[in-house]
Formats: C-alpha cells, structure tokens, sequence
C-alpha cells in the first residue's frame, strides 16, 4: 500500500513532504520536550525495526496470503516516536526493497502515519473509566488497528485516483474506488483482529510495552 | 552379527553438502550412520557448520546434494518429520506462545492429536523436564535454566525418536547445566549434541564426531578422541579438565 | 526476508562515488524531483538518456539494477494492463470488449518511464556509498539528531530481530506448523509470532539503552566535521543542478502540448 | 602497613540495597573494597543479583540505600564515569553501532576526545583484542566470538580503571574463550568478572566473592572457596574439574 514514484505530480508529493515535515518537526519537539529526551531513544528505534519485521509475517487468506501493517499498534504503542518510526520504515522500505519510493516518501509517511496517530488516541481511552480489564484493551486494540488501516486504505485509494497521470470518466472513477474499498475489507478486519490478540498478548506478556514510549 | 543387521539405523546420511545463497558449501560431503540409542557428541569450533549440519537433518535446508535418511525413510525438504526433533541454541527462539502450556501443546496440536491425548502429552513432557508447576506462567518470563527446559518439553511432546540439541547447556548456570546432563542421561531416544561444553559431552555421549569447517575430521569413542593433545588443537578445541589427570594414568607421567 | 543491501557495490570509485556525500544527496534528489516533474514525452527520452548515462558513469553493473526491479515491476504490471484500456476518449484500437485508448499508452509511457528513471537514480545514490555514509550525510544537512539516531539503531538491529523471526518460524516450522491454512489459529498464531517479536526487542532495548548511557550517549555534541568539499564537487553539483532546471523550464517550455492532450 | 595505607580503594561499595520497580530488594546490603590490581571473580547460580550489583555500580540502578566510591569519588545514579566499564552478557546488546570502528569510537566521542585522539584511542583498543582487520565491517556480520573481542575493544578504547566482565566467556568456542582468557590475564585494570565458567575465574581471578540470593556469602581465595565440597553446593555450584586432582594433594586421599 505505498505509492510508488512517477505517478504523483509534484505538487502532491511537495505537499506530502511538506506535511511530514511538519509533522515530524512537531514530534521531535514533543519529544524533546521530555524530561530525558534520549531515554526513549533505544526502545523506539527497536520496536521501529521490530514492527518492520512483524510486517513480514504473512497470514493465510486463501488463495493469497496478506502481510501485517500494525499501524495501529504502532501508534498505540509509539505515541509521539510513531511517526519519525513510520517515516523510517518507509524509507528503509525504498531505499531496501525498492518498495514505495523516494519522491513519494512524504505522502506515503502522511498516509500510514496520520492513522497511526489516530490510533494512538483510541487506545488511549481504554484508560478512562475504572481498571483496565484485559476486554477493554481487545476492544480498542481493534478499533485502533481497523480504524488506522481503514483510514490509510481510504487515503490511499484517493490520492491514487485523483492523481493519475491520465482522467478517468467518473463512473469509471467510482467504480474503481469501490472495488480497491471492497477489496480492501478483509484486510482491514484481519488487521484489526491481529491487533487486537496482539494487544491482549502484550498485556499478558509485557503490559509495560502498552504504557507508551 | 544378527542383531547388527536386523538394528536399521537411525539416521543415514550419505554424501550431504549444504549451502546458504550467500555462502557456498558449509558442509561439504558429510557422511554419518547412528544406530539406535546412540548418543553422538558434535564438537568442533564456531563456525564448523554443526547448526548449518542439523538444519539439513531437519529439513530446513535443502542438500545441494546427498541424502538423508531418517528411520528408514528420507528427509525431504520442507516436509515435517514429528520423529525428528531439534532443540535450538536459544530457548526464546521456539518459546512464542502466551504461556508455557501452549508452548509445550503447539507440536502435538500441528500433529492433529485430539485434545485429550494433546494433554495427556504435555503433562508427562512437562513432568520429564520438571515444569509442571510452570504451565500457566508466560514463557516470557521464566529463568534461562526455566526456559530451557520448557523449549525441551516442547519437542519431547512430540514423541521424536531421534533428539538433536544445539548447545543444549549454553547461557545456563550449573545447576541447570547439572539438571539439563541429568536429563540428557536418561533419555531414551537417539541424541545428537552439539556443543562447546565438552564436559557435559563426556558425560552423556558414546560417541564423538569432531568437525571442522564443513568436514568430519574423526569420530569415535568420546574418551580416545578427546585426549588426543595434538588433533584437539588442530581444530580448536582444548582437552578437557576431567580427561587430564583422572582417565589417563597420569600417575606414572 | 534476506535484507536487500544496496551498498554492496559502494567502493567501485566511480566518480560518484568519490564525490562528496551531501552534495551528492543535494544534487541527486532535486534530479529526482525535476524527473517527477516531466510531463512532455521530448523530455522524458531525454530523461531516458541523462538516466543511462548516470549510470554508466557510476560503474555499477547492470545485474545491481536488474535483480531490484523484481519486487516494484509487479505495480509496473499492473499500471500497464490497466490505464491503457480505462484512461482517455481516443481510441487506437480494439480488443474484443476493451479499447486500447491513447491517452492511456501515454499516460503509461509517462508513468513507467519516470518511475524506472526515479528508481535507477535512487539506486545510483544509495548504491555509491556506504549506507552508513549516506545517513551520516543526511545528518550533517539538518536531519534531527533523534531521527538519525534512530536510523541508525533500527538499521542495526533490523538484521538482529530478522534474524530472530526467521529463527523462530523455523522452529515452528519444525513442530509442524503449516501456514497455508487460514483459521483462528493462524491469527493466533501470526499475533504471539509478532508479540514475541515486540517483546524481544523491547527487552533488548532496554539492555542497550543501558549499555548506552555506559558509554556516555548524549554527553557529547555529535555532529563533527566529517564532510570536507573540495571545488570539483561543487562544480559536479552545479552540473546537477543545472541539469535538473533544464529539465524544469523544457517541461514547462514544452509540456503544454501533452498536456493540452490530457485535458 | 605503610603501602596498604596509601593505596586506595579501586572500588567500596558499602550497605549497597539493589532494586528493580517490580522486584525488591535483589542486592541486600552488600559491602565490599576492591583494592587496584586485584581481580575479583563473582561467582553464584542465575537470578543470584550478579548483573544487577554490576549494573548498580555503574550508576545504571539507583541503590536505595548504600553508598559506592570508585577511585576516591562516589559513583552518583547517571553520571557518566568512563573510568568504570562494564562488558555485557551479550555483545549484541553492547555493539550498537552499525560499523565496528563507529562502535569503538563512540566512548572517546562522548568523553569531547579530538578526532585524532579518538582514532589513536580506537586503533589501540582494537589492537588490544586483536581485531584491527575488523575496523570496517558492520557488527552484524561478526562471528559470537569477533562480536565479544570489539565489545571488549569498545569498552577499552575509554581506558576505564576499573572494567566489570559480566559472563566474558559466554557462548563462545573453545578457541575463542582462551583468547578471552588470555586478555584477562595480560590486562593491567582491576578486574570485576561475573561467571558461571569456574575455570576461567580459576585461571584468572586472585578473589573468589560467593554469592546468593543477593547475599554476598564468601570471599577470599579462589582455591580454597571452589574446592570446599559443601559451601559450593549448597549454592548451586561444582567444585571445579581442574581443582579436584590438580591442586590439592588427591594422592595421598
Ligand atoms: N543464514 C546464513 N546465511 C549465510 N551464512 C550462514 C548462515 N548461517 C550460518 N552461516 C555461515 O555458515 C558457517 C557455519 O555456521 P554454523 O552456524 O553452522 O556453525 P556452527 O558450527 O553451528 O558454529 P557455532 O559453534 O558458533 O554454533 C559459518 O561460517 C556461518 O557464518
Ligand atoms: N529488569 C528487571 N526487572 C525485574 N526483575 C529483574 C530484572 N532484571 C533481573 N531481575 C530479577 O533480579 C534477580 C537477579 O537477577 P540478575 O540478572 O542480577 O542475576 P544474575 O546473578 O546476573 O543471574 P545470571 O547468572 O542468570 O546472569 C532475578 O531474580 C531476576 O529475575
Ligand atoms: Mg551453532
Ligand atoms: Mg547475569
């Protein structure tokens, strides 16, 4: 689900940039902010890495099989670190595996790690109320793993459409924006249920890991 | 001379070289015969290919050429042998489930068992490896001695006949390095060690095989090979302390 | 899952290799950018040839960029199976229901020809040097100190936790594990995999923050002079630059008519 | 009398409580002074608060109580005092920088070293442990035994005083462990080493410290400690194979 280059014109990809520069300036600064800056550091450059290679876990859905994204837990888990975390596994994505790109890197940053974001204030709220019972954290373990892959797919789809070096007539248009949606729906309820076991696991095995970067 | 031809043997291989893509022949026509109830001692300095060895036995890694042949049958690539089983180096690489008794069910589970016998298997597992108290803890947060003996049990549920462990005492202090020998001895199945710990090879092996880069340099009786000043050295090994002074008559030195 | 290392070839000693990193980051991404910007089919056969030419100067074999494009030219297939048929009014020609139409093959033309420039261009640039030198680079021109050292503690440790999920299939690999099936299980299954895999790299990340702070991370400003210019790798960058307005103002100069077309 | 009364302490540690947010009182009021030059082995099954006292005197954990000094200044809670290093368990923890001469570098950089001080400083650290040639290569693709000799260098390159081993000779081969074994013994600093390899703390220590369960049970002479049958199992060690007949007199038992 990353862009790659040469389709986008350059306003667009000026723009992803432009947004992930802000975006990144106003993390580094939040985390700045903290007591001990570099505290921090370590644990969220290897869970980076580690989300980068729990993506490589595919799961079976005949007659392909899909691979993770974890967004969502990402951003659960990574607060203010997720999105420099995504913007590095992008572009380890395309300098590494050629996937995505380079002049996109800023748009496909935006749309993987804006949802990511979101995410990150869902799971917040299992907090509120009384204790936190292993239900609540399934519960928003999969609202934010299907509300981040649901957000990146629809950004995806669109940026993709309305950017197209040629004009589709409309109906052609919305066709193709409901089979790449509907097409998508399995994944979107595959990532948010892996999120949810994954956050179940994470409490049982290690609740600190949930606490946030 | 009847019983020796009757006893097929274990594990059969004949002429294996194996090969990562980015690392030609590893091991490099190797051929081996155990007989069952044997128990053979790997030995050899880092990088002599005894892991690279025991993941072709497994069929991980596909033979660039040769055969293996375990228990009458051979090994194809890719294709699951619940009689064969190996404990790996490090116990967190096979301990990934949520609680130890997953851990330990995961095997007979992939083997289509029913529940029932599925149970049965993990309680008496656990019940060699003394860990039946530890079934409902996470695997995550048990002692390295702890873990060891939980990532056994999670191969011995699956009934293998032929037990490979690759460095079955690294990391572990010496009382489970003690319990892990202990339960080495008693085993019953056929045993394929690897390992640096040439004390605990002493102990628990018949027979050794002494490997360097890709090649088997000799095999043959544990004591003998050991105490041979002169190949040890060759290949990167050092006599062991308890062969020095107690098996040689050192005495009349 | 092996790693793909794109710095495999950084000592050929061509001269991009030997010009100096920051510039080299400087000249070659604005390229990229001025490629991304070609809309006139003129300049994209330019772009062709400036892309080649690189290329050539940079010493790389051909194998380097042949064996990368496996993994994209898959979107290439799919943008090229469809747009002919979906994009434009023209109609050059038809196949049975579907009409090969051509703004579409333009459109293509225009997309697959700037994506494989970009690529080669991306690959020259991180395929001359050290990676390593590359971020190091990167820093020197402004990246945030917390960004670079996260690049460079996850592109360490990257090979660690790859090493430790392959590790861990095969041993479930061993106890039987089939991952053709989808089931319960398997979600089960692919959640403890990943769990444990987040696990183990937090706790190891605990050990080298302390294994860090040991040796006196943060105590010392970083950023030191590593990069010296010397005029030729000015110049080369003027070139580059130049080379990149040319391909702007041609496009704008030029590009009306194509884009007349996609109206 | 004179001499001992000028010399001073490498290390005192006095009264030290050790713990950790989810665990109490793992290190419990432990005193001891390490005089220059001596070489001390801590020796003490898993889970005895072995790496937890190392990481207590680096300033890693905050005591919460006792006090340590190291060279005459206490050693306050995240302060970087580049004359204490400590050589961790595993060297993948400790190479964190994608190159190995980065990694040896990056002490002398935080100590505000000039960048030829720095390259003097990695060159004859890296020539200490015999690693020179290793300069360029990333520290992913060093063997276990390469991978602990640049930690070792890392840590040597801030020229400590006093250098803390934890497990120096874990997962390594028999060759590779002798090298180990042999810097040990050459290097001048005091020496700090925790292991469950008695041969080793044997060949090198002229302390012996016992611990458990946080305790510090025994210290004083590595022969008489390891080869005293009982003290040794009752936590959980073995008398050493070397010291049964070698050392003390078997033959006339
Ligand atoms: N996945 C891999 N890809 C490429 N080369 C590998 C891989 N695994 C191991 N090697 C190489 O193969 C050789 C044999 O390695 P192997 O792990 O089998 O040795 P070993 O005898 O088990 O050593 P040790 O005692 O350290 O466990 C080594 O040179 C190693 O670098
Ligand atoms: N980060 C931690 N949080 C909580 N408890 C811990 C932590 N690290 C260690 N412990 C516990 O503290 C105790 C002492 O551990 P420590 O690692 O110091 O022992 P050790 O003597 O070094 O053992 P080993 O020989 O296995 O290295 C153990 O019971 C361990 O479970
Ligand atoms: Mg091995
Ligand atoms: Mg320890």
């Amino acid at each position: 689900m990353h862009i790659p280059d040469g389709i986008l014109p350059v306003p667009v990809t000026a723009a992803g940039y432009a947004a992930t520069v802000v975006v990144t300036w106003y993390s580094v600064r939040k985390i700045n902010q903290k007591e001990n800056p570099r505290q921090d550091i370590p644990k969220a450059s290897l869970l980076t890495a580690a989300f980068f290679v729990a993506s490589w876990i595919h799961i079976p859905v005949p007659p392909t099989s899909v691979h993770l994204v974890l967004n969502g837990l990402l951003g659960a888990v990574l607060g203010y670190f997720a999105f420099p975390a995504i913007l590095i596994g992008l572009f380890f994505q395309a300098v590494m595996f050629q996937h995505g790109g380079l002049t996109t890197l800023g748009v496909n940053a935006v749309i993987m790690g804006l949802p990511a974001i979101i995410a990150h204030y869902i799971f917040r709220i299992r907090r509120f109320g009384n204790q936190e019972s292993r239900r609540k954290t399934g519960i928003f373990g999969f609202l934010s793993g299907a509300v981040a892959i649901g957000i990146s797919v629809a950004m995806f789809v669109l940026i993709l459409l309305t950017n197209i070096p040629a004009d589709l007539d409309i109906g052609t248009e919305r066709a193709a924006l409901y089979t790449l949606a509907i097409a998508h729906l399995p994944l979107i309820a595959i990532e948010g249920v892996i999120t949810l076991l994954l956050a179940v696991f994470l409490q049982r095995v290690r609740p600190r890991i949930l606490d946030g970067v | 001379m009847l019983s020796e031809e009757l006893i097929k043997p274990t594990l059969t291989v004949s002429g294996l070289w194996l090969s990562y893509p980015d690392r030609p022949d590893v091991v490099q026509d190797v051929s081996l015969k155990v007989m069952p109830g044997e128990r053979v001692g790997l030995i050899g300095p880092n990088g002599a290919g005894k892991t690279t060895f025991f993941l072709g036995l497994c069929g991980v890694l596909k033979p660039s050429a040769g055969e293996i042949v375990v228990l009458g049958k051979p090994v194809l690539n890719g294709h699951f042998r619940p009689e064969v089983a190996l404990v790996f180096q490090n116990p967190d690489d096979q301990l990934f489930c949520p609680s130890v008794w997953d851990d330990v069910a995961f095997g007979p589970q992939n083997m289509g068992l029913s529940k029932d016998e599925v149970e049965v298997r993990v309680k008496e597992a656990l019940s060699v490896v003394g860990a039946v108290e530890l079934a409902d803890r996470p695997s995550h947060h048990l002692s390295e001695g702890e873990k060891r003996m939980v990532s056994i049990a999670g191969v011995l549920a699956m009934r293998p006949r032929l037990l490979i462990y690759d460095e079955p005492s690294a990391n572990l202090d010496i009382r489970s390095r003690r319990r892990v020998i202990h339960l080495l001895q008693e085993s019953k199945e056929t045993l394929l060690i690897a390992s640096h710990d040439l004390e605990l090879i002493l102990e628990v092996c018949n027979r050794v095989v002494l490997v360097d880069s890709g090649h088997i340099i000799t095999d043959g009786d544990p004591c003998k090979i050991m105490s041979d000043d002169r190949l040890m050295e060759a290949h990167g090994q050092e006599k062991p302390h308890s062969l020095v002074p107690h098996r040689i008559p050192h005495h009349e030195l | 899952m092996k790693l793909g290392i794109v710095d495999e070839y950084s000592d050929l000693g061509s001269l991009l290799h030997r010009w100096e990193p920051r510039c080299k980051l400087i000249g070659l991404m604005v390229l990229i950018f001025a490629f991304s910007f070609v809309r006139d089919l003129r300049m994209l056969l330019a772009m062709v040839v400036v892309t080649i030419t690189i290329y050539i100067i940079s010493k790389l074999p051909v194998s380097f960029i042949l064996r990368r494009l496996r993994y994209p030219s898959f979107f290439l297939l799919v943008v090229v199976l469809i747009l002919p048929f979906v994009s434009g009014q023209t109609i050059v020609m038809s196949i049975g229901p579907l009409d090969l139409r051509q703004e579409g093959l333009i459109a293509v033309l225009l997309v697959v020809t700037r994506f494989l420039s970009i690529l080669t261009i991306g690959l020259i640039l991180f395929g001359t040097a050290p990676f390593l030198t590359t971020i190091k680079a990167m820093r020197a021109l402004g990246l945030p100190a917390i960004l670079a050292d996260m690049v460079l503690l996850s592109l360490r440790y990257l090979h660690e936790i790859g090493s430790d999920l392959q590790k861990m299939q095969t041993s479930m690999s061993l106890r039987g594990y089939k991952k053709h099936c989808f089931s319960t299980r398997a979600l089960n299954v692919a959640a403890w995999l990943g769990g444990s895999i987040l696990v183990r790299s937090y706790e190891r990340s605990e050990w080298v923050y302390k294994a860090m702070i040991l040796r006196g991370y943060g105590y010392a400003p970083t950023t030191r002079g590593e990069f010296q210019t010397n005029s030729r790798d000015v110049i080369t960058l003027g070139v580059f630059l130049l080379i990149a307005i040319g391909f702007i103002t041609g496009d704008i100069l030029y590009g009306r008519g194509v884009a007349a077309l996609l109206q």
